[in-house]
């Protein structure tokens, strides 16, 4: 892995994604107060922030698993109404990667990776599965295709999951604080997928807080506290040269 | 090693004291409690043989051969006072099975449609199936059956005055009438196209998954399946010439005659049986439901599947693990619970085994058979629950 | 024997019905009130000379015949009818009868229906395991009848199920009928068909192979009506013991000798009829033409009066 | 929809300190929109419930309250339109307290009170202590005597008098005192290790557990006679009584087991090398722990038993049920079950839920007992 | 602490604890396959070995949570027979200290260790009490008693356990991977308290794979591979200079 190549500026595409003064609000609470954001194709981009700032909400807000009130959400062309046919084709379009994996128990590996591409792009099991199979290589797991989630551990069912999104194609990825449920030293195993899915010029928004990630991958920085983004910067100056107080205070929480 | 000579000169003792063995006290154990249960099982036999013999009771299953002689209200299968205790008794039976089968049906649409209004959005309808469950938890069925019994009777007219909703369609304290299909043809075809299509959809349903798992192309089996249920007999009847001669139900002297006849009784117990139960169904429903984490249905929405295909493809199969062990034990309890039809005049296998006890004089005989009949039904629901629990076992493992 | 174990118990347990008005059924405080219950008040008061020393065991008909074998009850005073099976094989013994009735048929007015004949077709309110279960069916196969029963064990919903027109027609004891119609809310519109299918004469039961207990039972029975026979009523009893009738003095005591037969108190007879009193009193009180059941005597009048109620010699 | 027309063109947001969230989701308005009218389906469902409430609830309530006979004789019912719950209050003394004698009624409010009063401090686990403990058994003794009487000058008062409502409570109550143990050693019977005991239990827990209720009330009330040698009997009320526990026994057993499945095998063995033997084992360590775990599910099996005690109007036994049974046959109040029904309804929900409240309570103290005790 | 302190040899008394010949099978499974053992008072024991090796196993007879099936087991002159006085007897004699504390969650610190003298040794509570604080001060955790396991953490609640066993009076601790399921920071406070109880004098059988711990506290190391004890040595000779080529490889392993 070089990390230059990983640092080079995204070529300046169309955005990908754009977020324009969004808005949300949990019944009088007011948890994003005016994010705008564009995110260009293949850029990488390391949210983090104090816990209740809206990480979270902010990154659900993008395929729908939360609503929100005022302002535009824009993604690869397409604008988040209540139009359902939009949210979905936006769904199918943007990978989510969650804390807890969410894994459905119920299905082998090899089917949790399947059920998307069959019945969302309609595509014949026989070469779903090929898919699957080479999205299990890629996140190095190939040969516990046919297990049951319940039987892996956490580091496995996390990279399982990443795979489950990439057989979707999605051109966008969220990751939100893939590795914070995972022992030490599980948390290596799926951060070094992640850093591959980097290499190879996904689009990526990843909620973490594991700061060497941020250093090594990110385009991008974005700072975020009381739902708004506080700071948003190129990781070294990020790391190096933090312009508020409140990121400051934050790394020096964080990187003891 | 070295140490056997230093055992070699120490006093050790090979045979203990045998009443110092735990597995000799175990085996004492055992002796002795069998031994009391074989006791007190001996005392009461003798006992019983004693006061059987002194109060000339008869014993032994013969009465089953002899004429029942007493009439049972209504019967799924033909039966008269001429016929034998045993005929009678399977009547009963059979009317237990009856309303067991219909009640546990209605009790899963319900109790699943109250469970999932208790899980609804709408506050209102939340609260509403929440007041619903508690109430009909805590007040006892027999009460419930008492109380629809009453109201049946106490409500509704007389035949002569019955209520008229539909022409040939009467509600009156006889129960509910409706008119009966006059024998044709055409009904046996109907049926027959019915199984078909049965048939056709579960094949259709095979090739529909070969089909996608070939080309990718899903196929809208559920709506076709739909169309051919339906539509199958319905092209049947067309056929025929859409026969739709009935016998309506008519007042001839003290009821109506032609047309069949939901009594009462059935209806009551039917409909207190599945109140009540539905409650606790849908309690298990909410529970199965809630089982399923927020994040599955997240996960699942996020690969882009529609609301329909999360709830059939990710919730319900992982639902249905968590809701079937509980419901089975429910339709068990509605089973068992069905014997209280004694007290408000369902002619249950119960309620004539107890007229049976009656005529006969034989209690012992009358009541095993009723807990030889109740067992079965449990026993073979607990082979079905093993079953599943495997096989549910093997799906999560 | 059990007249020992009465006496040691202190009080005497009878078995009833407890869901037939006016032969046995609680008030509304909770006082047991009719004929039946009568009949074993008389029995606690031969025994103890007082009346209230008794105790009352509601029953359902299954259960009545095992909680007298078993001891549960010294005696059954629940209209129960005597048969030659029950007398036997259940090792019975029915008592002098309190009660002679038959089965009936009961219809609304407003059916029109004059005869049980033209019953074809009609629900049947009928209590199960009865006598009168198979007497039904019986009559209605001999007659060719169709019919369509409807069981409840428990007789208030029965009722109810009958008076709100569940059914078309009520089957029962005609004494019984007669309760039953009392207590409906319009006892003017039903009535009472003549036919009367089946013999039914009541009587207490005992157990078998207790000959004392027996004769206790069947003449306190028999002392009832004795009484009326002599006219001796808990009013006049009093006075009744300076008559000079030999049989009324050997009957109330004055001139000892019966009771000790019986091995009660000499004044057993005298105590029935001054606490409970005579069979006529008893009648009247419960089921007479003044009560709601207002029966006539008929079969039970005394048999110098056409009717049935005949008591042995007193000697 | 309007509110993304609204913000069609993308403003710089100045002051969104301000900003406050679109009315239709706070506030009461808000409340209403989430809660009844977030999507037209739920709209129209809203409306339809509250349709049928309007036609339901209101002529219920009419009928109830508004029309009701409160006291009175049954003739002032016949006339009116409402409830007639006087069918009730004429009667409320036989429904209650069904043959026990009218003048020493006293009694048995006394000891129902009481009965109240201990159940009512047992509510919180605040109160489990040994004085509470020895309440209960100093009550349900004075409970006994109260109704048994015989003793300081209380005429004595046989049991197949009692009637009512204390007879379900005392069915109820000495049901599940009595059932508890035995459940709970049923369950250490169906996890021994010794085969013949555990048959034993398996057998009897399945087959119990197999049969309806009424199949063991019948079996107490006409078989179990003849099991007695001739001239022993045994009251009525005792035999369904004992129907009633070893029913209930059955169904605690099995929860008790669930229970001490959960324990884990560790604990048995820390046990056994301190060199505690079986059953104290089982006392000091194992059974306190699984019979915390099991409350939730006792406490349903609880409220079925309670329940349950009212099917003995089956066979002739004068609890509450039976007692309104007996005075809705009586002519004058014939016709007004509904109101006799619900009145018993009531009753029953009223004991229920509190005691499914009461469980749920626990649940919760228990649930954060064990995060920091546990 | 000092290390020739603990490496001088017991004094040579009678054998505490003799294993002769013990042979142990689960079903066809052949666990223990000839265990010839003898430990005499005051010495301390440390067993290593791959897992499944039957280490718990053979621990676990010694005070016949498992039954052996042949040879003899004879803990300080008591034979482990069928007789259950004898196992009482030796139960009451033999601590033992679990990999999972086992400690009773439902009764305080406290109720947890006079739970043994009072219903077992039958001492008065008060006179319990007092022992428990003893030993409790002794494993440095006095001011916990009045608290529940749950509310401890892993390392104090396996020293709750060990002064649990203590407060038994053993003649014989075993130990059976007491620090397997610690943390890292956690492991050294119960080592230091294992370190202690040695210095005191207590005889101890240690299944372990802390090697640290058996270099510097053990008399003798055995190493146990396929239910046989493979090899038997000093710490230093074990750990220097293995006679085994099993033990060699486990020992590469172990020590990386
Ligand atoms: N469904 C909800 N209803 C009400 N409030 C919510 C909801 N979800 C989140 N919140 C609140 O919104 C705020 C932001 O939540 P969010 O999960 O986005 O934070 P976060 O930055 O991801 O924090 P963390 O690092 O803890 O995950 C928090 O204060 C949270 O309590
Ligand atoms: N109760 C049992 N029934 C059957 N086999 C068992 C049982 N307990 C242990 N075994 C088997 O016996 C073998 C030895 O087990 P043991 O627990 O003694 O190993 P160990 O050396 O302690 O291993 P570890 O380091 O994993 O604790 C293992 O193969 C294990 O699977
Ligand atoms: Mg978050
Ligand atoms: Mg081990």
């Amino acid at each position: 892995m070089t990390n230059t190549a990983l640092h080079q500026p995204p070529a300046d595409t169309a955005p990908m994604l754009e977020m324009i003064d969004v808005h949300k609000w949990f019944g009088e609470f007011h948890v994003l107060r005016g994010i705008n954001l564009t995110v260009h194709a293949k850029e990488r981009i390391v949210i983090c922030g104090p816990s209740g700032s809206g990480k979270s909400t902010l990154i659900r807000c993008i395929n729908r698993l939360e609503e929100h009130q005022r302002g535009r959400i824009i993604v690869n062309g397409i604008e988040l109404t209540h139009n359902i046919k939009n949210i979905e084709k936006i769904r199918s379009e943007v990978g989510m990667v969650f804390q807890h994996f969410n894994l459905f128990p119920h299905l082998t590996v090899l089917d949790n990776l399947t059920l998307g591409p069959i019945w969302v792009r309609k595509i014949p099991r026989k070469q779903a599965e090929e898919m699957a199979m080479y999205y299990l290589e890629k996140v190095h797991i190939a040969d516990q295709a046919r297990k049951y989630p319940g039987q892996l551990s956490g580091g496995q069912q996390q990279r399982v999951a990443i795979a489950r999104s990439l057989c979707m194609n999605p051109k966008v990825m969220l990751f939100d604080e893939p590795t914070s449920a995972l022992d030490p030293e599980m948390i290596k195993e799926v951060l070094d997928v992640m850093i591959e899915l980097a290499q190879e010029g996904m689009t990526m928004l990843v909620v973490t807080h594991e700061m060497g990630f941020a250093r090594s991958v990110a385009h991008r920085v974005l700072f975020m506290d009381g739902g708004r983004v506080v700071e948003e910067n190129t990781p070294e100056e990020f790391f190096s040269n933090p312009k508020h107080e409140r990121t400051r205070l934050f790394l020096s929480q964080i990187l003891h | 090693m070295d140490s056997s000579q230093t055992v070699a000169s120490r006093p050790f003792h090979p045979k203990e004291p045998f009443w110092l063995d735990p597995r000799f006290r175990a085996l004492l154990f055992q002796a002795l409690v069998l031994g009391a249960v074989a006791l007190l099982a001996w005392y009461l036999m003798a006992n019983t043989i004693a006061n059987l013999q002194r109060q000339k009771i008869a014993t032994g299953f013969a009465f089953l051969e002899k004429e029942a002689a007493f009439e049972i209200g209504e019967s799924v299968i033909s039966y008269s006072a001429a016929d034998t205790y045993a005929r009678a008794l399977f009547v009963g039976a059979l009317n237990t099975v009856k309303v067991a089968a219909i009640g546990i049906g209605l009790t899963v649409v319900l109790g699943t449609f109250i469970g999932i209004a208790r899980l609804s959005s709408n506050w209102l309808i939340a609260r509403l199936a929440a007041v619903y469950i508690e109430v009909m938890q805590d007040v006892p069925v027999l009460l419930q059956l008492f109380f629809w019994y009453a109201l049946f009777y106490e409500m509704l007219p007389g035949p002569r005055q019955a209520l008229n909703p539909m022409i040939g369609v009467y509600v009156c304290n006889r129960g509910l009438i409706v008119p009966s299909l006059n024998p044709h043809p055409a009904w046996r075809w109907m049926i027959l196209a019915f199984t078909a299509a049965m048939v056709a959809s579960w094949l259709l349903r095979a090739w529909a998954r070969r089909r996608q798992d070939r080309t990718g192309r899903p196929f809208p089996v559920f709506r076709t399946s739909l169309v051919l249920v339906l539509g199958a007999p319905l092209v049947t009847w067309w056929a025929f010439g859409f026969p739709r001669a009935v016998t309506l139900p008519e007042l001839q002297g003290f009821n109506f005659v032609g047309g069949k006849t939901l009594s009462p009784e059935f209806s009551a117990l039917l409909l207190g049986l599945v109140l009540y139960t539905a409650a606790f169904v849908a309690e298990i429903v909410r529970a199965g439901i809630q089982a399923v984490g927020k994040g599955q249905r997240e996960a699942a929405m996020s690969l882009g599947l529609r609301p329909a295909q999360v709830l059939r493809l990710v919730i319900l199969p992982q639902a249905l693990r968590v809701i079937i062990p509980p419901l089975t034990s429910q339709m068990l309890n509605l089973t068992k619970n069905s014997s209280l039809a004694v007290a408000i005049g369902y002619p249950d296998f119960v309620s004539v085994a107890n007229t049976t006890i009656n005529q006969t004089g034989q209690s012992i005989e009358g009541v095993a058979l009723i807990m030889a009949v109740y067992l079965f039904f449990s026993l073979s629901t607990s082979a079905f629950m093993n079953w599943y629990n495997k096989k549910a076992r093997l799906v999560e493992r | 024997g059990t007249l020992d174990e009465v006496k040691a118990r202190g009080y005497l347990i009878a078995g009833v019905n407890g869901q037939v008005f006016g032969f046995s059924m609680p008030d509304e405080k909770g006082e047991w009130k009719g004929l039946d219950v009568d009949t074993a008040r008389a029995i606690a008061a031969a025994i103890f000379g007082d009346a209230s020393k008794i105790k009352f065991v509601p029953l359902t008909a299954v259960q009545r015949l095992p909680a007298l074998q078993s001891k549960e009850v010294d005696v059954l005073c629940r209209n129960t009818t005597q048969t030659l099976l029950r007398e036997t094989t259940n090792g019975l013994n029915f008592t002098h009868v309190n009660f002679y009735d038959g089965q009936g048929f009961m219809v609304p007015k407003k059916l029109g229906v004059k005869s049980a004949k033209e019953l074809n077709g009609a629900t049947v309110c009928v209590l199960p395991g009865t006598t009168t279960e198979l007497n039904a069916a019986d009559f209605f196969r001999k007659n060719n009848l169709q019919w369509k029963p409807v069981v409840i064990e428990q007789t208030p919903e029965l009722n109810k199920a009958f008076f709100s027109g569940r059914c078309d027609v009520l089957t029962s004891d005609v004494s019984q009928l007669a309760g039953h119609r009392a207590v409906a809310p319009n006892p003017q519109d039903y009535i009472i068909l003549p036919e009367v299918i089946s013999k039914e004469p009541l009587a207490p039961v005992v157990r078998h192979g207790d000959d004392q207990w027996f004769d206790i039972v069947n003449w306190t029975v028999m002392a009832l009506i004795q009484a009326e026979e002599f006219g001796i009523t808990s009013k006049n009893v009093d006075a009744m013991l300076k008559s000079q009738d030999p049989e009324i003095q050997r009957f109330l005591g004055v001139t000892p000798g019966l009771g000790a037969a019986l091995g009660l108190d000499d004044k057993w007879a005298y105590n029935i009829v001054k606490q409970v009193g005579n069979y006529g009193e008893i009648f009247e009180r419960n089921v007479g033409p003044q009560t709601p059941l207002a029966m006539e005597r008929g079969l039970n009048a005394l048999w110098t009066k056409g009717g049935l109620m005949y008591a042995a010699p007193f000697r | 929809m309007s509110g993304f027309e609204r913000t069609m063109s993308p403003r710089p947001s100045q002051t969104p300190d301000d900003l406050k969230p679109p009315v239709t989701t706070v506030g009461p308005l808000g409340w209403l929109r989430k809660n009844l009218f977030n999507t037209p389906l739920n709209a129209v469902l809203t409306g339809l419930t509250l349709f049928f409430l309007w036609k339901t609830v209101l002529p219920f309530f009419r009928w109830a309250f508004v029309d009701a006979v409160w006291v009175g004789p049954s003739n002032l019912c016949r006339q009116s339109e409402g409830a007639c719950w006087s069918v009730i209050s004429q009667n409320i003394r036989f429904i209650l307290f069904g043959f026990y004698p009218y003048d020493q009624q006293w009694r048995p409010i006394t000891a129902m009170l009481l009965l109240l009063g201990l159940v009512f401090f047992s509510r919180d686990r605040k109160f489990w202590t040994k004085t509470l403990a020895c309440a209960w058994i100093v009550g349900l003794g004075a409970m006994g005597t109260l109704m048994a009487g015989g003793l300081f000058g209380l005429p004595p008062v046989e049991s197949t008098q009692w009637g009512g409502l204390p007879l379900t409570l005392l069915l109820a109550v000495f049901g599940l005192t009595a059932a508890y143990p035995l459940g709970v050693l049923l369950a250490l019977g169906r996890q021994s290790r010794l085969p013949a005991v555990k048959l034993l239990c398996v057998v009897y827990i399945e087959l119990i557990r197999g049969v309806p209720l009424i199949s063991l009330l019948f079996m107490a009330s006409i078989i179990f006679p003849l099991f007695l040698p001739a001239g022993i009997t045994i009251n009525k009320i005792l035999r369904a009584q004992v129907a009633i526990i070893l029913f209930t026994a059955a169904y605690i057993a099995e929860v008790v087991r669930g229970g001490l499945q959960a324990i884990p095998k560790g604990q048995y063995e820390a046990a056994e090398s301190l060199g505690l033997n079986y059953y104290l084992t089982m006392r000091l360590v194992v059974l306190p722990q699984a019979l915390k775990i099991v409350i939730p599910p006792t406490v349903s099996i609880l409220i079925s038993a309670f329940k349950d005690t009212s099917l003995v109007v089956i066979i002739a036994l004068y609890d509450v049920l039976k007692t309104t049974q007996t005075v809705l046959s009586n002519p004058e109040w014939m016709g007004f079950s509904r109101e006799a029904y619900l009145f018993l309804a009531i009753l029953y929900f009223a004991g229920c839920f509190s005691m499914s409240h009461a469980g749920r309570r626990l649940e919760r103290q228990l649930s954060t007992n064990r995060q920091e005790g546990g």
